[in-house]
């Protein structure tokens, strides 16, 4: 029989006000196996706390329900009172008498009867409740980083000079991602490539940090503190210690038709590549999808003029497997395609571009040696147009219903840029609402207006008409001026949304972590806990969780490798108590239960059983619980009902019923 | 609203929510203070694929007049899979019980999200304004009199 | 059946099976029981005829668990049972010698009793070997006849095929008997109002008397501790302690055997209050079916089944409200 | 419900646009054709319905210089579709006339070698049913 305490929370008025919360302690006076009510103003607070661990003290209790907040925010803090005064933290239980309940209701007397009835619930459950303990698990000391953008970069050299082992594992030849492929970057205008290949060539250096290039992972399988991960190198074609990263293959490549990844496909690159002249690392794998050698058989150019020998058309994928205690997550974005915006004449004309392409064009190693000029003529622009919010915050499925964050700023350093150093061509940004939050981003854009005559009009544009001579005819509406202009230009720019990386939800099903119906990565908070996914172990850096700037992006890096760096200095892990548990005295070895474990936390023993004095050999599931993280799949799909979850048991659920419905 | 109109009846009303979309769901719903009637009363499972249609049944059999069951959206189960069993049994059982002339609007199942409060609000308040439409359950309560 | 008692006594005789299971005959001339046959002098017992409709599978649960090879006869439709029992790990391959038997439909007394033959003396017809379409009834009234089509099992007209799923050697011929659709009844009932279809189940359940007659001769209840025997749902007891048992039996047992049961029919055939028990397990099929795929359990020796597996554009529950 | 409520509640019913959902970002009037032609421009149809006042709309030219080509609708990209107001408005003005219905047999006097066939067959789809 339990003796249980029952603790009514006035959460100052935010219950109180609602919920008569002295009834509802009066009333669980009479519910069976309490011993114990009482009601206080802030049952988190210290004193309230107190008053916990004073009656369990006193009054030997051996359950405690709490009735106040919901449990997501402080089950863990009455979880530890309840400890510290030697119960067994399991042995409490909260009923959520404020967000469902006071918060929703107006009426009084409604609002305390419901109350009563969530109270009576928790009591029923914990009658039923038993100690549980939770085990222990170890830590693997080592990270991996999936993705070797910014943001992957600098988290793994913050998790690698607090002196933890990490792995990058990228897909692309070369770490950089986008940041690699921007020209300046705002609000100072450095050279992005100045700042950033110091950072690459650091975490190549840095002896705590494997980098994979080329490479994806392929599975993931365990948990917090010791997760198996299966990366697969892809063939590279190219002995990565051979190579001495001279770049004659490169150049003596016949098949030079590829269209270029890295500049946005304005160029083309040669079948044996490396994206970039700093790419890290500088060893160029072959393209074997356009290379001739494995396409026809005839070729094998590279490997003639290679003089360190290094060309192997013989190369295969290679899987490694490597074991981590933490995993980030920064895999980054890419545009949107905008196949779905035939009025900006994207796919029409060659001097319509999205920004990124304008970034490539800009840079000094782009398609044009950064010239800006048109694509189809290589003619300099005299009016330029740049289109913003294209595929951003839109409600249809057209485009994306989020603001893509970067664009105002970047749309500002583009059109300061070219003004700046061509200031004859004049510069036109059709905008929806101009949004600079961010130390110096107002200033920014005020500078691109006042100080270099860009001319900013509230409105958007309807359609790009592309005109026979190859001017790009742009009718658009001002706003302000109420009248709708039609403007001839050389060029259009359009601010495309950003998207998180395709190949995201794929990653984030390996992981187990959940996403968002943009495909955003979700964080475990989205105030308290932004770095973290709420699957336990796996962090957020970068854009996968949401859209941001490098200077964001390299903070929220440094708060994910800080929260991987706090779990890495544990030497164990303690683990939910909350497993399921198969009675071996009902398991019927059926396998339905292992079907369904999605943490292949189930395998099978074939062993003696001892059932009331009769001894049978048999085989029985056996629930492994570092592995099992809860969900109760397995409860229900058993037939026999051997499999029960500890903390949710079929009895404990069917007495909430019986409550609730009482 | 039918609400006022029929205070006679006070449904009761179960709802299954798992702890990592939907009754944080609820809870959000509850700091947004969008209500919803106070005949719904939650019970905390860690995932959708927690609950047993006996637990569904049971709480018929006790006298409740509807039950709803909310879990992550498919595809962001916290255990990755566990609403896709939950979304197959349930199918199965809403259709037992459709099968057995159990008015099929006593039951449904929902996903809600983390982020989705007025998603949770307006499903609570549909439902309840559905249960009000059917009136009390008695069918599954005597599914089997012995006279 | 010569043939059959021959082979098994040769297969005992060499040591290849320590056992045989089977039929013998009981103490009237259409009840048949399962029986093991382990000496020589057993098989004057031995019978089987058109009244052995037993499905044997369950049985070789335990047998799996005894010294040495039991042959068991399988008809074609018991082997889906078979394999189903296999999928679960609950029988062990190694230790069942199967012997597919022929099959001509089986009978149902009941179904002859209905035509007013009582009194029942002996049976002719209901051989296996026979070919005959009509049996001949010798009662005390005198001689009656029945066409042997009439006299069928209900899962017999529906019949799933004449082949065998999983045997080490068939004896004997089979015949398909299937004459009618096999989800028209629960098509019938599907197309009731909502007050039709539970005045007709409020009907049919309240006849029961919690035997648990079909729990126990169904191949899927096969668990070692049936849940309305356990303390772990608060639902234990036998009928009338707890009303959650009560009400909900019927419900709960067919979920448990939903995407398991291979539609074997033996719930029915047992049942001494004639509910027609299969309509349930006929409907978790004919929705799996539907909504997952045609699925037979028991077809072929499977992993996973329907409700252990999944798709992404699976249906959703609200699809049972939408197509009303 | 006023009269003039009860014509804002008759356009959103009618078009089935939510005003709110507007960005105010312009496209509908960078995408009109007839936008020189109108006194209420696209984009101002939405704040117009949105500060209740139609009678303005009804009486305004735009009305029926809206060609009913529906770029505004196809280009919108938060689902406000300015031109389903606009015919929104249209049909109230028909519904005030207490003219429903738009009969063929009225069309060969009414058409107009300037009317743009697009209108005819916007116009049919209207008031024909």
């Amino acid at each position: 029989m339990q003796r249980i305490g029952v603790f009514v929370c006035h959460c100052g008025t935010n219950i109180a006000a609602t919920v008569d919360v002295a009834k509802v302690a009066e009333m669980a006076l009479n519910e069976q196996g309490v011993v114990h009510a009482e009601d206080y103003q802030y049952m988190c607070s210290e004193a309230g706390q107190a008053k916990i661990q004073a009656a369990i003290k006193e009054k030997n209790l051996t359950g405690i329900v709490v009735c106040s907040c919901s449990p997501r925010m402080h089950e863990t803090t009455f979880r530890e009172a309840a400890e510290r005064a030697g119960l067994n933290p399991y042995m409490v239980e909260i009923a959520n008498i404020r967000e469902h309940c006071s918060w929703i209701h107006k009426d009084v007397e409604e609002a305390t009867k419901k109350a009563v009835i969530l109270m009576r619930a928790a009591v029923a459950k914990v009658n039923l409740n038993a100690p549980l303990k939770p085990g222990e698990s170890r830590v693997t000391k080592r990270a991996l980083v999936i993705g070797g953008g910014i943001a992957g970069i600098q988290t793994a050299l913050d998790i690698a000079d607090a002196g933890y082992k990490v792995d990058i594992v990228e897909k692309t030849p070369s770490i950089g991602g986008r940041m690699s492929q921007l020209d300046k970057t705002f609000p100072t205008l450095d050279c992005s490539a100045c700042i950033l290949t110091p950072k690459m060539v650091e975490v190549n250096k840095h002896e705590n940090v494997t980098i994979y290039t080329y490479s994806e992972v392929e599975k993931v399988s365990g948990f917090v503190g010791d997760f198996t991960v299966d990366i697969r190198k892809k063939a590279r074609s190219v002995d990565m210690d051979k190579c001495t990263g001279c770049g004659v293959c490169q150049e003596k490549c016949p098949s030079k038709k590829t269209l270029s990844e890295f500049n946005r496909g304005l160029n083309t690159r040669s079948a044996i590549y490396t994206p970039f002249a700093q790419a890290i690392p500088n060893v160029p794998v072959i393209d074997r999808d356009s290379c001739m050698k494995f396409q026809t058989g005839k070729c094998g150019v590279c490997s003639k003029v290679c003089q360190a020998g290094a060309i192997d058309y013989e190369q295969q994928d290679e899987i490694i497997t490597e074991k981590y205690g933490a995993i980030v997550v920064a895999t980054g974005f890419d545009m949107i395609k905008l196949d779905n915006y035939d009025e900006y004449a994207y796919s029409q004309s060659p001097d319509v571009i999205t920004s990124l392409e304008l970034e490539r064009v800009m840079n000094a190693a782009g398609p044009t040696k950064g010239h800006l000029e048109r694509l189809s003529d290589g003619k300099a622009p005299k009016e330029m147009v740049f289109i913003q919010c294209v595929g951003s915050r839109c409600s249809d499925d057209r485009g994306k219903s989020y603001c893509s964050k970067i664009c105002c700023m970047y749309t500002a350093k583009h059109a300061m840029l070219i003004r700046d150093k061509y200031p004859d061509v004049n510069v036109t940004v059709f905008y929806i609402d101009v949004r600079t939050p961010g130390k110096n981003f107002d200033e920014f854009y005020r500078r691109a207006v006042e100080d270099y005559g860009v001319n900013y009009i509230k409105g958007q544009v309807g359609k790009v008409i592309p005109q026979p001579d190859g001017k790009l005819l742009v009718r658009g509406v001002d706003l302000i001026d109420n009248k709708q202009i039609l403007k001839e230009a050389d060029m259009v720019v359009l601010a495309a949304a950003i998207e998180p990386n395709p190949d995201v939800r794929k990653i984030a099903t390996m992981l187990t972590a959940s996403i968002d119906t943009n495909n955003f990565l979700t964080e475990a908070h989205a105030k308290l806990r932004p770095v973290e996914s709420p699957t336990a172990g796996i962090f957020l850096s970068g854009v996968c969780q949401g859209p941001k700037d490098i200077p964001e992006t390299v903070s929220q890096a440094g708060a994910a490798a800080v929260k991987a760096i706090g779990l890495l200095a544990k030497d164990k892990l303690m683990t939910n108590p909350c497993t399921a548990h198969s009675d071996e005295l009902m398991c019927n070895g059926c396998s339905q239960c292992a079907n369904v474990c999605p943490y292949g936390a189930i395998s099978y023993e074939v062993k003696e059983i001892n059932d009331h004095g009769v001894r049978e050999t048999r085989r029985v599931a056996v629930v492994n619980n570092a592995l099992c993280q809860g969900c109760g799949a397995c409860t229900v799909t058993c037939p026999s009902g051997a499999m029960d979850l500890q903390g949710f048991s079929n009895r404990q659920i069917l007495a909430e019923v019986d409550a609730i419905c009482r | 609203m039918s609400i006022e109109a029929n205070e006679e009846f006070k449904p009761k009303i179960v709802a299954f929510c798992c702890n990592w979309c939907s009754y944080a769901g609820a809870d959000l719903a509850g700091s947004s203070r969008l209500a919803y009637p106070a005949d719904v009363k939650i019970i905390r499972v860690p995932c959708s694929c927690r609950v047993n249609p006996m637990f569904i049944l049971r709480a018929f059999e006790k006298g409740a007049d509807g039950v709803i069951l909310c879990g992550c959206h498919p595809g962001d189960c916290h255990y990755s899979t566990g609403n896709f069993y939950a979304r197959r049994r349930m199918t199965m059982l809403f259709s037992m019980l459709d099968y057995m002339g159990v008015e099929n609007g006593r039951t449904r199942v929902e996903w809600v999200s983390a982020a989705e409060g007025v998603k949770f609000s307006t499903t609570m308040n549909e439902f309840v304004q559905k249960i009000h439409s059917l009136g009390k359950n008695v069918r599954l309560g005597d599914l089997r009199c012995r006279n | 059946m010569q043939e059959l008692i021959a082979r098994a006594k040769e297969l005992l005789a060499d040591g290849t099976v320590a056992r045989v299971l089977g039929w013998k005959a009981g103490d009237l001339p259409y009840n048949p029981e399962p029986a093991y046959f382990e000496k020589e002098e057993d098989f004057k017992d031995f019978v089987y005829n058109s009244f052995c409709g037993a499905n044997l599978s369950k049985f070789m649960i335990e047998a799996s668990k005894l010294e040495g090879k039991t042959l068991v006869c399988l008809k074609p439709c018991d082997t889906y049972s078979f394999n189903q029992l296999l999928s679960e790990h609950r029988v062990d391959r190694d230790k069942a010698y199967i012997v597919g038997v022929g099959c001509k439909g089986k009978l149902d007394i009941e179904k002859i009793k209905k035509q007013g033959i009582k009194g029942i003396k002996s049976i002719s017809g209901a051989e296996i070997s026979d070919e005959a379409d009509t049996l001949t009834i010798d009662t005390i009234y005198g001689e009656k006849t029945c066409a042997f089509s009439d006299a069928m099992l209900e899962r017999c007209h529906v019949c799933k095929g004449k082949e065998h799923k999983i045997y080490d050697e068939i004896i004997g011929e089979s015949k398909e008997t299937k004459d009618a659709e096999r989800f028209a009844e629960v098509e019938r009932i599907e197309a009731m109002s909502p007050e039709e279809k539970f005045a007709f189940f409020r009907k049919e359940l309240s006849k029961c008397i919690r035997c648990n007659a079909c729990r126990n001769v169904c191949p899927a209840c096969s668990c070692r501790k049936c849940v309305f025997d356990s303390t772990k749902f608060d639902s234990s007891q036998k009928a009338n302690v707890d009303s959650f048992e009560e009400k909900m039996f019927h419900i709960i047992r067919a979920f448990h055997v939903a995407g398991r049961c291979t539609d074997c029919g033996e719930c029915s055939r047992v049942c001494p209050q004639g509910i027609p028990l299969h309509l349930f397990n006929r409907k978790f099929i004919k929705e799996i079916d539907e909504l997952y795929g045609e699925y037979q359990a028991g077809e072929t020796v499977v992993e996973k089944g329907p409700l252990t597996s999944y798709t992404f554009d699976d249906v959703e529950p609200g699809i049972v409200a939408e197509r009303g | 419900m006023s009269t003039l409520n009860n014509q804002t509640e008759q356009v959103k019913e009618i078009s089935g646009v939510n005003p709110l959902k507007c960005m105010k970002c312009g496209k509908c009037s960078a995408s009109c054709p007839s936008f020189n032609e109108m006194d209420i421009k696209p984009h101002q149809f939405v704040s117009y319905v949105q500060n209740e006042d139609i009678e303005a709309l009804v009486n305004s030219k735009s009305l029926w210089k809206c060609l009913s080509c529906f770029a505004c609708v196809e280009r919108c990209p938060r689902d406000v579709k300015p031109g389903k107001l606009i015919d929104a408005a249209r049909q109230i003005v028909i519904r005030q006339k207490g003219q429903d219905y738009l009969s063929p047999n009225e069309i060969p006097e009414l058409l107009d070698p300037e009317i743009p066939q697009q209108l005819l067959v916007s116009a049919f789809r209207r008031y024909r049913r």
